[in-house]
């Protein structure tokens, strides 16, 4: 917003670089509580730290003024880049702008913004391209017929609809799977399982489920096993956290669909370190989407809290 | 009842009456308040109300002036029938009341809650507080009560609050104004000046209905006596030769003077002993609302505290029950000092306290006549864990019997109670807990002779059985002919005791400081 | 009220009965309350049955019935405080850092000061957890009663310090190695709390179970009496010996154990134990006990319409589900329900307050009511 | 000012007033409890300038009033319930619709029954969301005093019910197209609202005008009298002739046009309209009226004071962000903050009372024991 023309200059004048080390990089997050966000936080610090930076972790649970706000202070701060999760494609161009004006780079991690050339670099999974993937795996599983329901994530987050519309993409290929019900479980386990088990009521004999993240498909996992239907309906994760690399181990869960979120952060931060010792981030383009890998049986061994050991 | 005279509903209109109440029935629920009563208000006269607890006098004057809406019957203003269908639409047609009990904001300053609802504005369309202030001051002088417009309700003494609710209805300049106990709080010299404004008003041709327990007071103003009984209109008459046994026959059907002055006195050791007690004024901190009090009341020996309001009595009291700290001094009861002793454990050592205002500090409005009577007596009733129903209804249905409550049973809500028999059954929630000493205050305001009567009969009675009672009374009469003794206070302290049998009512008043035109401390924290 | 200088609030006119339960004379408007409260019930149960046959079918009730349950479990605690005329917001948040301690005891509690990790058997992690929800409760005491802070103050800020609480003790993460091992003699937590007895769900058990013990605290003991003799008029009872302070503190610390259980009945039944757990569980169980007929003003309400309360809300939630409700109609359809259910009886009362009105006015044979006090 | 803000007699400290206090009284305890809520805040400035030396620079200050100023003017509008002695928990979800409606008409509105889509200009846009809002607390209102609906539920029915129809409304989505067009005469929209006018943020002017606007009407007009007489007594109010009825439906409106105005200022800022927008603003603005003084039993608060207690959430907030606090430490500071700014002056209160009973005891043997200095 121009309101901050005020503090712009103040801003940039810091840019200079106070702070000890390598100065301050300020990482905002989504939700530490979920651990898919954590992992996201503890690479971004843990990478940050390597290459001798102080950094400071703030979450804005998806609520576009917080991350005003939080952008806001990082200017006071007068740290040296940021490494934002921005809560909303939309809604967040404005706060990277001020940030930028600011003279402070941004650099996205996880998702990405409606507008380029703010950024210094978007830093995206390719949840379209994963959805797909996922789908696909599932659709095997469960065969091509059958009816199904879908647990989707908050409806204000646009990456609930990405993958939601990467799912129906693939499956709509094959007339014979309905999806006879679609819930939010706000990316929930507990709610995902409340919703699962009246599911269950209403549609006894599906036989499968995809959700838009691991939580609410562990939540419909537990859910599946207390009504003893688990072997009779597939269920498809997305994230590939811990808890879900088990469950497929397990055989709970056909497959989950891993985001390289170590991978992309620690990119993030790199490209962050190298912006500011030499003004280029090194990498060609501003917007790169790094493919996501499915997860099932055969490489669920290899996956370590979000990192395949090839 | 000789002297009582019906009146027919169908009498012809007298020029005079400029208010008529037609047959009004009103019932609440099961309750009938009221079963189809004649009444008349003139022009220029007071008409005075006497009736026992619960006759109907206050649900009556809430109909007269658009609170409460009748069940039956209609309302003439001069001769038109009129539907008060809120206080708006009594005050818009000129009929002003004070009501039995305060209602006042206790937030807000004393010129604001007497401009509530009809403020003044200026030019601007903003209020006009200057001269709200200004006309304030002039009603306060009338009243003879040095209050400063922008002091704060909460801050002011009963009494006073009672002089503010006074003043609102003055402020309304009513043509017909309504007085429904607006003396309960009030000293004798403050009732004296109100009396003069009374006699002003009746002369510029105000109508007034005065309603008060106070008999002799009530009888001295009348112009003309209305008398009510259960709910009905038994005798209407001029006040010409009006005398209290007339009235207090008419009212409860039977002689019901009492005087126990002749009461037994042989008395117990000291029960409880009050050994110059300080109490700091809860509201005005550091003031000494209690100064150095000093009092033995002895096993089985009735106790009248008199004073003006604002003795400090109520702190007295209150700090004797534990409500308040005793700042200095010591309170023994028996052998125990009550020190660092709760109300509860004070209540179990068999002391407690019957509060000055019953529906602040008496009453659990939500709750039945029962529940409230055996409150403070409930772990008498408890049988391995549990309330025993049987245990506790035995004590509550006594009590009804012994203090004679009029409810249709203790499943009755507290609230369908009128005034006095509300009173009754604090008294009697007390008496449950097996007091050794029992501390009232003001335990008979707003009672009628009958409940005054039984009220005292049967503290003399628990007396005899050795109980020690400490009451706080504002009236005179009552404190010479229900005590053993009478201790006057007067700004926090002790100034003299009295033997009622020996004494006269002149010298008690004198010592209250009460006596002569300025009787009320301009200096109000001098109290 | 007429008559007191200061009124408590009142959100009723002062002419309504007492709590239901004291002598047996049945108080018929406590009863109309609660059956108001019943009839919203019916119409939910009667429109989903017969949008979905599923409703009504024995599982499903049950399957409900334990959704029910946690709420109501955490609204019989409400109650206790809303009786008491306060309210309490931390309860969300409790039910979050009681699972969460929980689940960290399964995991293993790495004693500090040494290199030692203690697996305390199951009672002991549950008496822990449990003890911390009172622990959080007593506190909401002390602050309301002893410091005079206002509940709603004391219990939001409640709010946001134990859900910090429960996130520093996690630090984000989710417990989900909560069936123990038999080595470590931890095992049971989960069937203990998540199992079916007789094929009704544990939480329903307990759903009962705290129904009828609190039914007999509020309604034959001692302690009842004076809850709602505070509730109702805390001067008054003070002045007759109730000591009012300790019951207000009680009142939280029974709230916080109400809490704990749906922390440690949550964890089992998910089973996980994660730091965001309970989120705005305060809300449905304040709503159930208002729509269960109890005064926020204090001193008014009873578990039997308590327990109604949370049925309405829990039926009406798992209903829209099933009948497949659009997620964002399902928020606007809770929130009418709540009004509704509440403003239904005191559009009863209004009615007949015109009534009385106008029957004056045909008394005095003037045409049209007037309008009405 | 003085003769109206005082709280009643329960909560007054023992310390006031002066001998000459019965005669002129100001007000000393509105004063000394907001005096604690400036304590709080000049505590808080002064821990934050220390950790960190960007706090006191201006454009941060410049910054942080910005954020105030958002939470301050939904006070400022709770207040006015509060002093009623209601309370207002669907401000948020009225952020969010009428942020809402005002993105979607800037987007365009397709009319019904037509296939035109209209483009009205922004101050159409403008006053119709805060009409919008005016017409949540109006239902708020009726609800509260026509239909005798404790404000808690009908205001908590209502929070479910708006943020329900504002998802409706985008169906989810961000509206992002509010800068409008030349040709289509809707621009200016952002520049009127999130633009900075001698370098002070709009929200900021917003936040001066509402605090003047408002503490006009509560001291200097008819209404603000009814206000606090409503919330001091609303049964002695009603028989001073006082229309409590449309008091009360009015300050329920007064609060939907903050929210409104809040709405329209949080559009303007992201630039963007989210349903989402203003999620559990309500709690803030709560602690913000009662750090500031305001009774919630009605009757006594200020705006003076509203505005401190803003200033101390805000500051807090935003300094734990600057100084780097852990998230979840926030919560947890966050929380104890409200607690303490609000126990605090209850401490001082019964410390005072023991001090002064520790005077007349010493004293006791001198006779005409001490009068206060
Ligand atoms: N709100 C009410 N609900 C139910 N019954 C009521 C109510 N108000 C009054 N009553 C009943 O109406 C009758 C008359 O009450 P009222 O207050 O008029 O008596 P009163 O003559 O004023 O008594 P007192 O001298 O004690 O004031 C009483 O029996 C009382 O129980
Ligand atoms: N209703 C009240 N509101 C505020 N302060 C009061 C009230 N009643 C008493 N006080 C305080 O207590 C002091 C003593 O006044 P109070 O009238 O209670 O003495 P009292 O001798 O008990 O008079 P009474 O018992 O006749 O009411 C007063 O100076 C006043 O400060
Ligand atoms: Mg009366
Ligand atoms: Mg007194």
């Amino acid at each position: 917003g121009s309101s901050d023309s005020g503090s712009s200059s103040s801003g940039s004048a810091a840019a200079g670089g106070s702070g000890g080390g390598g100065g301050t990089i300020a990482v905002i997050t989504v939700d530490p509580s979920n651990p898919y966000w954590k992992a996201e936080v503890d690479t971004a610090v843990a990478e940050a730290k390597k290459l001798g930076y102080e950094t400071t972790v703030d979450a804005h649970g998806n609520d576009a003024d917080k991350q005003n706000q939080f952008i806001d202070g990082a200017i006071s701060k007068k740290v040296k880049a940021i490494i934002l999760d921005p809560a909303g494609a939309d809604e967040s161009v404005g706060a990277v702008k001020k940030a930028t004006d600011a003279g402070i780079p941004v650099f996205l991690v996880n998702a990405e913004i409606a507008d380029q050339g703010i950024a210094k670099s978007q830093i995206v999974s390719n949840n379209a391209q994963g959805a797909t993937l996922g789908a696909q795996a599932w659709v095997e599983s469960v065969g091509e017929k059958g009816e199904y329901v879908e647990l989707f994530g908050n409806p204000t987050d646009n990456n609930a609809q990405v993958r939601s519309d990467g799912y129906t993409e693939v499956i709509s290929q094959y007339p014979d799977l309905k999806l006879v019900q679609k819930e939010t479980a706000n990316w929930d386990r507990a709610e995902g399982k409340a919703k699962m088990e009246i599911m269950l009521r209403a549609h006894p004999n599906i036989v499968g489920v995809v959700s838009g993240n691991d939580e609410m498909a562990l939540g419909a996992i537990q859910a599946l096993k207390d009504a003893g239907k688990l072997d009779q309906v597939k269920v498809l994760g997305f994230d590939g956290n811990q808890d879900a690399a088990n469950a497929v181990k397990a055989g709970e869960m056909v497959a989950t669909v891993l985001q390289p979120i170590v991978q992309g952060t620690t990119l993030a931060v790199q490209q962050a370190d190298a912006f500011l010792k030499d003004g280029k981030t090194g990498a060609s383009t501003e917007k790169q989407a790094i493919d996501c890998v499915l997860i099932t049986k055969d490489n669920v061994d290899t996956l370590d809290n979000f990192v395949l050991s090839e | 009842m000789t002297q009582v005279a019906e009146r027919p509903a169908n009498a012809e209109p007298d020029a005079d009456v400029v208010l008529r109440a037609v047959d009004i029935t009103k019932t609440y629920g099961v309750t009938r308040a009221l079963k189809g009563v004649n009444f008349d208000v003139r022009r220029g006269k007071v008409t005075v109300l006497f009736g026992e607890n619960g006759a109907g006098k206050s649900t009556l004057m809430k109909i007269l002036s658009g609170v409460e809406q009748p069940t039956g019957g209609v309302l003439e203003l001069d001769g038109e029938p009129v539907v008060l269908a809120s206080t708006n639409d009594a005050v818009a047609r000129g009929i002003a009341i004070i009501h039995q009990e305060l209602n006042l904001c206790p937030n807000l300053s004393v010129r604001d809650n007497i401009f509530i609802g009809r403020e003044l504005r200026t030019r601007r369309g903003d209020v006009d507080y200057a001269r709200e202030a200004r006309i304030t001051r002039e009603l306060m002088e009338r009243l003879e009560e040095p209050i400063h417009p922008s002091t704060l309700v909460a801050d002011l003494r009963l009494g006073q609050q009672q002089i503010v609710e006074i003043a609102r209805a003055l402020a309304a300049d009513a043509r017909i104004l309504i007085m429904d106990e607006p003396t309960s709080a009030l000293s004798a010299a403050e009732v004296e000046v109100l009396f003069k404004i009374i006699d002003d008003l009746t002369a510029d041709g105000v109508a007034i209905v005065y309603i008060s327990h106070h008999l002799e007071e009530a009888i001295e103003v009348a112009d003309h006596a209305v008398v009510f009984r259960d709910g009905e209109l038994v005798a209407d008459r001029s006040a010409e030769g009006l005398t209290l046994p007339w009235v207090v026959a008419a009212m409860v059907g039977r002689e019901a003077e009492y005087d126990f002055t002749g009461a037994a006195r042989e008395f117990g050791e000291v029960a409880l002993r009050i050994e110059d007690v300080r109490v700091v004024d809860p509201d005005a901190g550091g003031r000494l609302a209690v100064d150095g009090v000093s009092i033995d009341v002895h096993a089985g020996e009735i106790v009248a505290v008199y004073g003006l309001m604002g003795a400090g009595r109520t702190e007295l009291m209150e700090a004797l029950s534990g409500r308040e700290p005793i700042a200095s001094g010591r309170a023994v009861l028996g052998s125990t000092d009550l020190a660092g002793h709760s109300i509860q454990e004070r209540i179990a050592l068999g002391i407690g306290l019957v509060p000055e205002d019953r529906q602040r500090d008496g009453l659990v409005q939500l709750m039945t006549v029962g529940q409230n009577l055996s409150l403070a007596s409930l772990l008498g009733a408890v049988r391995r864990g549990f309330v025993s129903r049987k245990h506790e209804r035995g004590g509550i249905d006594d009590q009804i019997r012994d203090v004679r409550v009029k409810t249709a049973g203790p499943e009755a809500l507290i609230t369908s109670l009128s005034g006095g028999n509300q009173q009754k059954v604090v008294i009697g929630k007390m008496l449950l807990t097996r007091p050794k000493v029992l501390l009232l205050d003001e335990p008979t305001r707003g009672i009628d002779v009958g409940a005054k009567g039984e009220i005292f009969s049967l503290l003399f009675r628990e007396a005899e059985r050795g109980l020690a009672v400490l009451y706080v009374t504002s009236e005179i009469g009552e404190a010479l002919t229900a005590s053993h003794r009478v201790v006057v206070m007067s700004k926090g302290r002790v100034v003299r005791e009295f033997d009622p049998r020996t004494c006269t009512r002149e010298e008690v008043m004198a010592a209250a400081g009460e006596a002569g035109g300025d009787v009320h401390p301009k200096e109000p924290d001098s109290e | 009220m007429s008559d007191t200088l200061a009124p408590p609030r009142e959100t009723r006119p002062a002419a309504t009965p007492p709590p239901a339960g004291r002598f047996r004379k049945p108080n018929w408007n406590a009863l109309l309350v609660e059956g108001r409260a019943l009839i919203a019930l019916a119409i939910i149960v009667v429109i989903f049955a017969s949008l979905s046959p599923n409703f009504l079918d024995p599982s499903n009730l049950i399957l409900m019935t334990r959704h029910v349950a946690m709420n109501a479990i955490l609204a019989i605690g409400m109650l206790m405080v809303i009786l008491n005329g306060g309210i309490d917001l931390s309860v969300g948040s409790t039910v979050g850092v009681t699972g969460v301690i929980a689940g960290y005891l399964l995991q293993g509690w790495d004693m500090p000061l040494t290199q030692l990790v203690a697996y305390p058997p199951v009672w002991v992690v549950i008496a822990a957890s449990v003890l911390i929800g009172a622990l959080v409760g007593w506190v909401n005491g002390v602050l309301v009663s002893k410091l005079n802070v206002a509940p709603f103050i004391a219990t939001l800020g409640m709010l946001y310090v134990a859900r910090g609480i429960a996130l520093l003790i996690t630090n984000g993460e989710t417990f989900t190695k909560l069936q123990g091992e038999e080595g470590l003699g931890n095992t049971g937590f989960i069937t203990a709390l998540a199992s079916a007895p007789l094929g009704i769900p544990m939480p329903v058990w307990f759903m009962v179970a705290f129904a009828v013990v609190f039914s007999l605290l509020l309604n034959r003991t001692a302690f009842g009496r004076w809850l709602y003799a505070t509730g109702g008029n805390e001067r008054a009872a003070e002045l007759s010996g109730v000591p009012v302070k300790r019951v207000q503190t009680i009142v939280y610390v029974l709230s916080g154990l109400c809490a704990a259980t749906v922390g440690l009945l949550l964890t089992a039944d998910l089973p996980a134990a994660t730091p965001r757990a309970g989120e705005f569980y305060e809300l449905n169980a304040i709503a159930a006990v208002v729509i269960g007929g109890a005064a926020l003003s204090g001193g008014r309400g009873t578990i039997r319409g308590t327990l109604i309360g949370a049925f309405v809300i829990g039926f009406l939630v798992d209903g829209l589900v099933l009948v497949g409700v659009s997620v964002f109609w399902q928020q606007v359809i809770k929130g009418a329900v709540i009004i509704l259910a509440v403003a239904v009886d005191q559009l009863q009362q209004s009615l007949q307050k015109r009534r009385a009105l106008r029957r004056v006015a045909a008394a005095t044979n003037r045409p049209g009511a007037p309008r009405p006090a």
